[in-house]
């Protein structure tokens, strides 16, 4: 331990580490912009600058280490002045236009300008003036909005190893940008949306479809039905200031039929026939039909970076669609034959924690009978925003239940939101259907968690099978590099698009106040609202869910057979441009 | 029959080759840069895609790295180059003067070129002959001890 | 008028002890006899270091050093070197390369005869592209002394002995820097030459590669050794392509000649030295903003610790240092660090190399000792300001720098002098500026320099630079306010203290300079929409004088419709009406049209 | 085995022996600046004539090149050398001035004052 003096008081604190984490841990939260814990040190916005005795500059406290007798000051007139000024430098070259901001109100830039108490303006002058790319189906880059904290670009190329965002030109004139400015759609992104998850300002935002979401469900002649992911319930209450980890499914549903939808459905029901399909597929691989190891495909992002990223290993990867597509497909067909509307009247509408489902909603390979599928896919934040707006009392509405025939669903379905709940859905089911035995211990340890991989094995049948499970897109590269270089590895792998899984998907809501985007505690109390869905359910295997087995008895007929193959399964195909991930340079 | 095309692309190839039997072979990507301008008298779109694939390097860093430095043309340039010295001795000596005149004569600013392919702007730190300022440099050739009339008279002269 | 010669006299204790004092006196009648009292200065020195060969004795120009000499000789040698500027060569000690370039200089005696040249020793003397050239006069001796009887510790304390720092800029001492590298354990280190010289007017490093390009790699090959590094990368403008060339060419006749590759000099050392270009950024002359240029990156600056010295280019301790730094190793081994550190002041030893520029008669570049007044560098070098104008300041270290005023004048060169009095030593431009120049437009420019080079990584110097820069244009333009002035202060201070890099906290330096020392002008302007030396255009009033034959021409050409009168007959233009754009002068084929 | 020290101590007597069979000991040495400041001024030109002039005959000069001594208002600069004698250095050398220096000072040892850096 080494003494170290913040406002003239000594205090003991472990040393090697930087001054910023130093005064967290003692309380003095010193104001900050460009630093993430989850990403490198950038020390570019200077926000976090304290004076340090025997220092002729002040020190960005997120980068300088603490050391022996060191004496800080965090909130001297002068340093205030100078971090005011800092941001005030920030606003000048920021439009303003908050009162119309997609992030009114739970902007950092906002939070952070009213705490440096900024009343009064003194050195406004020219602003950057950019177009905003309208182009990508999920993600909107609006550089006159950035303040080049840099938050975005480090994410996809640190976290996601996308890098499909970098600097570009240089001094003022500075813009985060794809390669050659090109139109975000054309590329490199995956739509993951982590650039949005942790822009401080609306530089990055959701494909908004709140609008024209309302003005169709006050459409009378069309039969408006909503499915909701998994994670949307584990995380739509920190929207209302709930902390994290409470789950709102029945009171979600409530709300989703108030706003205007005739029928409300669960995604985690198609989880649960997903896990039907992908199992059947993954045994059949098993048995010798089709390569090994058999990657899941439920995350969309993953899936845009499979075809451009990894177009060699697309026949690894399940051709079964993801659970969303699934119930958008099944909602056109079966359901629409069993309350005998005309499918084109109905409006399928998918509330998901993900930016990438805008995308995926739009494939042409996911089109059924000649329709789009999924209608509209909005975020988490999108409904939170029009629940709130339609007045609707999300925290004290009476709850409401799913329904059918696609609203029941099993425990396993559920814990498809969190990582690793895929894999852990698959094995108790295909375990099952193989060996005809029960499985006991169906809270597969192994493969919960946030560590970046995870692998577990299991024995089916006196036959080893070596799982793995990643999550994020970087983490996602190590294991497909290592399948590359050896396909014996692994017999099944879970990949999932975004940090923690869907719980922690582009479109959840915005970190608030005392909080920091991604922020491990809050993904892992997400993570147990989904758990304690699945404990308190009687049952927790998909292919124990009736209304499962009732569709495949009056519908489908069986997993993987014609009927399923034509709605339930998909292909992927090589797409340009190339993506690269870059053995050991990351973009600094 | 091999086209200059050809030949430019198969020179950065090999230089590319080289670059990666060296140690860190994605630091070169600036000498990469070099080489391709070198060829190509600018650096497109689609020697950055050959660059990206061959180095495994991203786009989207290439893209940064190359409007990063100012040496580095993302678009052809004209038949000639007219670099203005701005450093401290020709602006004392009224280098900025001769900026303006040029700039209202070619309709151009730095980095641009002239409508008719004839003129591209460049701005120089300094060319190194500040015994001369105030200076331009067009294509090679350097003028010296410059006033606004002379500057016209040279850029005329280049016309005919 | 100046001495033309000077007598530097070592008045060690053991030269005084071999009668130096009784020497002085008798150089002293000599000097009468041939009535050259003034025309000749007397010096005396601290101890120069080699006492074993006492009484030594320093003629200049030509750096002849004597010793071993009593005061029978002196009038031989008065006569001799002096009279007929023939040095004694039997008094001369060692084989010193420093004699022969007495001659070589000679004919340029105004210019060179304040001058010392450590660094540039070689340069406009050697070619540059023979290596034989540079061997003659003594080159890579002090490797191959370093390679013989030195351990790397005995480089290192040699070099800190010498007092060297540091000629980039900040003045850092160098064998510090040497020895914190050394500490390090590590497989693989790095030796970096940083000549991305950027300043705008400061061209050192390009004529010290240019024209001695040896002395570089020689100084790099002893780092290297020192250090315990095996790979050295010299990092230089791609602007210069006669440098890259040289020190290209330099690299390759010394591996060929066995000074660098395997095993050098047959002492089992192995170093190798590669050339990276820069490609035009300013920014990458900070030394994290380098690394990460070589590495294949953007060239932003990254927050230190940690340094270089600890993990620096590709995470492993580098060892960086300046064109000139380098130039300055091979002359400390050789001559040894008392000498070197007997020169300049307590803080700052040895020379200096300054690109003299802008209003001043002789431009070129310069080294002088430390401790040399701005007046001598100004006056006695550069022979003052042409056409009888008047000194208005001298701008010193490029765009970080200040400009000062002329009080300062006579402020000793080095580097805490030059930071009390409010500008820095810099890597040495040095602008003279006359009352033709107006330093709101001087500090405009060197703002604009920064601001265009900017990296845009960190807040302050991204944004903030521009809004000082908003404000200048302003108050040139007549529409400043006295609040723009404390902005300017406000600003300025915030991102010198604030900004991550070096770029970024020396960037108001020229305002806050200029301020400090020119208030008035910015008062001036401010107030009085004043520019006395007639530079900002805005404030400029144009008028017609008798000249005018009445042709219309500006007329015409007038945007503004500001000009009128009848054909044949004096114009007359509407000062409310004048946008001040300058047409009506450029198009005057009678120079008729006056600004004011 | 020799030490580095006497390995440099060989290598500089062959190299000053190179630099003398290549003509150093001829009765004038001509210097030209060569930095890119001499070259921007002119320096290549001057240059050429004196190579031509050797070609042509001219002898017991010998030629080379050099950096930048610092004088760049001066620029280019030519510097003769005479065995002997206080060395000159021309500055502001043109073409025509290179051909005069070798016609007057090198061919008939006639000191062009006027030319002269003072």
């Amino acid at each position: 331990m080494i003494t170290i003096f913040i406002n003239d008081k000594p205090y003991q604190v472990e040393p090697e580490q930087t001054i910023m984490q130093a005064a967290d841990r003692l309380g003095f939260h010193i104001p900050r912009l460009c630093y993430h814990p989850k990403l490198s040190i950038e020390g570019a916005c200077r926000v976090c600058i304290v004076e340090v005795v025997g220092m002729r500059n002040y020190v960005a406290s997120c980068a300088y280490p603490v050391s022996e007798g060191m004496k800080i000051y965090t909130n001297t007139e002068e340093i205030r002045r100078a971090r005011r000024d800092i941001v005030e430098l920030i606003l000048d070259n920021h439009p303003e236009d908050c009162h119309t901001c997609e992030r009114d109100g739970n902007c950092e830039l906002q939070r952070l300008a009213f705490a440096m108490g900024i009343r009064k303006r003194h050195f406004e002058g020219e602003k950057k003036h950019y177009e905003k790319d309208l182009s990508s189906a999920s993600v909107i880059r609006d550089p006159n909005k950035c303040i080049l904290c840099g938050r975005c670009v480090r994410i996809c190329s640190e976290i996601q190893k996308v890098n499909a965002l970098g600097y570009a030109h240089r001094g003022f004139k500075t813009v985060v940008m794809p390669a050659y400015n090109m139109p975000f759609k054309d590329s490199v992104c995956t739509t993951c949306g982590q650039c949005i998850n942790v822009c401080p300002t609306s530089a990055f935002i959701e494909k908004n479809f709140t609008q024209e979401l309302f003005q169709k469900l006050g459409d009378k002649s069309l039969i408006k039905v909503a499915q909701i992911a998994p994670s949307v319930r584990a995380a739509i209450g920190e929207a209302f200031a709930l902390e994290p980890g409470r789950q709102l499914e029945k009171e979600l549903t409530a709300a989703l039929r108030k706003l205007g939808f005739d029928y409300v459905f669960d995604t985690q029901f198609s989880a649960d026939l997903t896990i039907m399909e992908e199992a059947s597929e993954f045994l059949e691989r098993f048995q010798g039909k089709g390569k090994l190891p058999m990657i899941t495909s439920c995350s969309s992002a993953w899936m845009k970076c499979l075809e451009q990223f990894y177009p060699d290993l697309i026949d690894n990867v399940s051709t079964c669609k993801s659970p969303m597509s699934m119930a958008s497909a099944l909602i056109k067909t079966y359901f629409a034959k069993k309350i005998k509307a005309d499918p084109k009247k109905i409006l399928s509408v998918a509330c998901m924690c993900c930016t990438a489902k805008k995308y995926e909603a739009l494939r042409p390979e996911l089109m059924v009978d000649g329709m789009q599928a999924t209608d509209m896919v909005i975020t988490t934040r999108e409904l939170a925003w029009m629940i709130k707006s339609a007045g609707i009392d999300l925290l004290h509405i009476k709850g409401e239940e799913f329904d059918h025939p696609l609203g029941y669903s099993s425990g396993a379905g559920t814990i498809f939101g969190v990582t690793g709940g895929v894999m852990e859905a698959a094995i108790r089911t295909a375990y099952e259907l193989y060996t005809g035995e029960t499985l006991l211990d169906i809270e597969i340890q192994d493969i919960r968690g946030l560590k970046g991989i995870k692998e577990g094995k299991l024995i089916i049948d006196g036959k080893e099978i070596r799982v793995a499970v990643a999550h994020g897109l970087g983490n996602a590269n190590e294991i497909l590099s290592a399948i590359r270089t050896d396909p014996e590895r692994y017999h099944f792998v879970e990949i999932m698009g975004c940090p923690g899984g869907c719980i922690g998907g582009g479109g959840q809501p915005y970190a608030g106040s005392n909080s920091m985007p991604l922020d491990e505690e809050c993904l892992m109390k997400r993570a147990e609202a989904l758990y304690g869905l699945d404990r308190n359910k009687t049952i927790r295997r998909s292919h124990e869910n009736p209304d499962v087995q009732r569709l495949y008895k009056e519908f489908l007929g069986r997993p993987l057979g014609a009927v399923s193959h034509k709605l339930l399964h998909t292909h992927y195909s090589p797409k340009e441009p190339r993506g690269i991930v870059p053995a050991e340079l990351t973009v600094k | 029959m091999a086209t200059a095309e050809d030949k430019n692309i198969n020179a950065l190839k090999s230089f590319m080759q080289e670059s990666k039997t060296k140690d860190h072979p994605d630091s070169q990507l600036i000498s990469i840069l070099h080489k391709a301008q070198e060829l190509y008298g600018y650096i497109s779109q689609e020697v950055m895609n050959e660059i990206s694939k061959e180095m495994n390097i991203p786009t989207a860093h290439i893209w940064g790295v190359a409007t990063f430095y100012h040496y580095f043309n993302l678009k052809p340039k004209g038949k000639h180059s007219i670099s203005v010295c701005l450093g401290t001795a020709c602006y004392v000596k009224g280098a900025e003067e001769i900026l303006n005149t040029i700039r209202e004569e070619l309709k151009i600013d730095f980095g641009q070129t002239s409508e008719d392919n004839f003129f591209t702007l460049q701005e120089a730190r300094c060319l190194g002959a500040c015994g001369l300022a105030p200076v331009i440099m067009i294509d090679d050739k350097i003028y010296g001890s410059l006033t606004p009339k002379k500057v016209v008279e040279i850029i005329k002269s280049y016309k005919k | 008028m100046p001495a033309r010669f000077n007598i530097t006299l070592c008045d060690g204790p053991s030269c005084i002890h071999k009668r130096s004092k009784e020497i002085v006196l008798r150089i002293e009648e000599e000097l009468k006899k041939h009535a050259l009292t003034d025309k000749v200065g007397i010096n005396l020195s601290g101890c120069l270091g080699m006492c074993d060969k006492g009484p030594v004795m320093i003629i200049n120009p030509g750096y002849a050093i004597y010793g071993s000499f009593t005061e029978e000789d002196v009038p031989e040698i008065i006569q001799q070197h002096i009279l007929k500027k023939k040095p004694v060569v039997r008094f001369i000690v060692d084989e010193d390369h420093l004699y022969n370039r007495f001659f070589r200089v000679f004919g340029d005696v105004n210019f060179f005869g304040k001058q010392m040249r450590i660094a540039l020793r070689n340069c406009g003397i050697i070619d540059p592209e023979n290596i034989d050239d540079y061997i003659s006069l003594r080159g890579y001796e002090a490797l191959a002394r370093v390679l013989t009887d030195m351990s790397p510790a005995k480089v290192i304390a040699e070099i800190k002995k010498s007092g060297l720092r540091g000629r980039g800029g900040a003045g850092f001492p160098t064998g510090i820097k040497w020895e914190l590298t050394a500490k390090e354990k590590s497989d693989e280190k790095y030796v970096i030459c940083n000549a991305d010289e950027g300043d705008p007017g400061a061209f050192m490093d390009r004529s010290a590669i240019e024209g001695d390009p040896h002395t570089i790699v020689e100084g790099m090959v002893i780092a290297g050794f020192a250090i315990g590094a095996s790979r050295g990368i010299v990092y230089i403008r791609a602007e210069y392509p006669l440098a890259v060339k040289r020190i290209k060419k330099a690299i390759a006749e010394a591996r060929e000649s066995g000074f660098l590759g395997e095993n050098i000099l047959g002492s089992g050392f192995n170093f190798e030295i590669e050339v990276r270009l820069g490609a035009g950024a300013f920014v990458c002359g900070e030394e994290t903003a380098l690394m990460l240029s070589i590495e294949g990156h953007r060239g932003m600056p990254r927050p230190r610790p940690p340094f270089p010295s600890v993990s620096g280019l590709f995470g492993k301790p580098t060892l960086i240092n300046n064109v000139e730094t380098w130039a300055n190793i091979p002359v400390i081994i050789l001559d040894g660090a008392s000498w070197f550190s007997s020169l300049g002041t307590e803080k700052s030893k040895g020379t200096k190399v300054f690109a003299l520029a802008g209003k001043v008669k002789n431009t070129g570049l310069v080294e002088v000792p430390m401790g040399t007044t701005l007046r001598q560098i100004i006056y006695d070098i550069g022979g003052g300001i042409p056409g009888d104008k008047q000194f208005k300041a001298v701008q010193t270290g490029g765009p970080s720098g200040g400009c000062l005023s002329e009080e300062y004048l006579d402020t000793k060169i080095d580097y805490e002098s030059l930071a009390k009095a409010g500008s820095i030593m810099g890597s040495g431009g040095m602008i003279v500026i006359d009352e033709d120049s107006c330093m709101v437009n001087i500090a405009k420019f060197f703002l604009e320099f920064t601001q265009n080079e900017s990296c845009g990584k960190c807040t302050p110097c991204r944004e903030g630079t521009k809004r000082m820069l908003e404000i200048l244009i302003r108050i040139t333009e007549g529409k400043g306010t006295e609040k723009d002035i404390d902005k300017l202060q406000r600003l300025g201070n915030m991102i010198k203290k604030a900004s991550l890099c070096g770029l970024g906290q020396s960037a108001p330096n020229p305002v806050l300079s200029t301020i400090k020392n020119f208030r008035a002008e910015y008062e001036e302007h401010v107030h009085n929409k004043r520019c006395r030396a007639g530079v900002c255009q805005h404030l400029l009033v144009y008028e017609v004088t008798d000249k005018c034959v009445g042709c219309a021409a500006c007329k015409k050409a007038c945007p503004a419709d500001a000009v009128s009168g009848s054909p044949k007959a004096k114009h007359h233009i509407d000062i409310n009406k004048c946008i001040k754009c300058g047409v009506c002068f450029k198009v005057c084929k009678f120079n008729a049209i006056r600004k004011s | 085995m020799s030490t580095p020290l006497e390995i440099i101590r060989k290598k500089r007597a062959e190299a000053i022996n190179r630099i003398i069979s290549k003509g150093y000991l001829s009765s004038k040495r001509v210097y030209v600046g060569m930095a890119t400041c001499e070259i921007a001024a002119g320096s290549i030109e001057v240059m050429e004539v004196f190579q031509e002039a050797i070609r042509s005959g001219l002898s017991d000069v010998y030629l080379s090149q050099k950096g930048c001594a610092g004088r760049c208002n001066l620029e280019p600069t030519v510097e003769v050398v005479e065995e002997g004698k206080i060395p000159l250095k021309y500055g502001l050398v043109t073409k025509e001035k290179a051909k005069a220096i070798i016609e007057r000072h090198l061919k008939k040892g006639e000191v062009i004052k006027e030319w002269l850096i003072k």
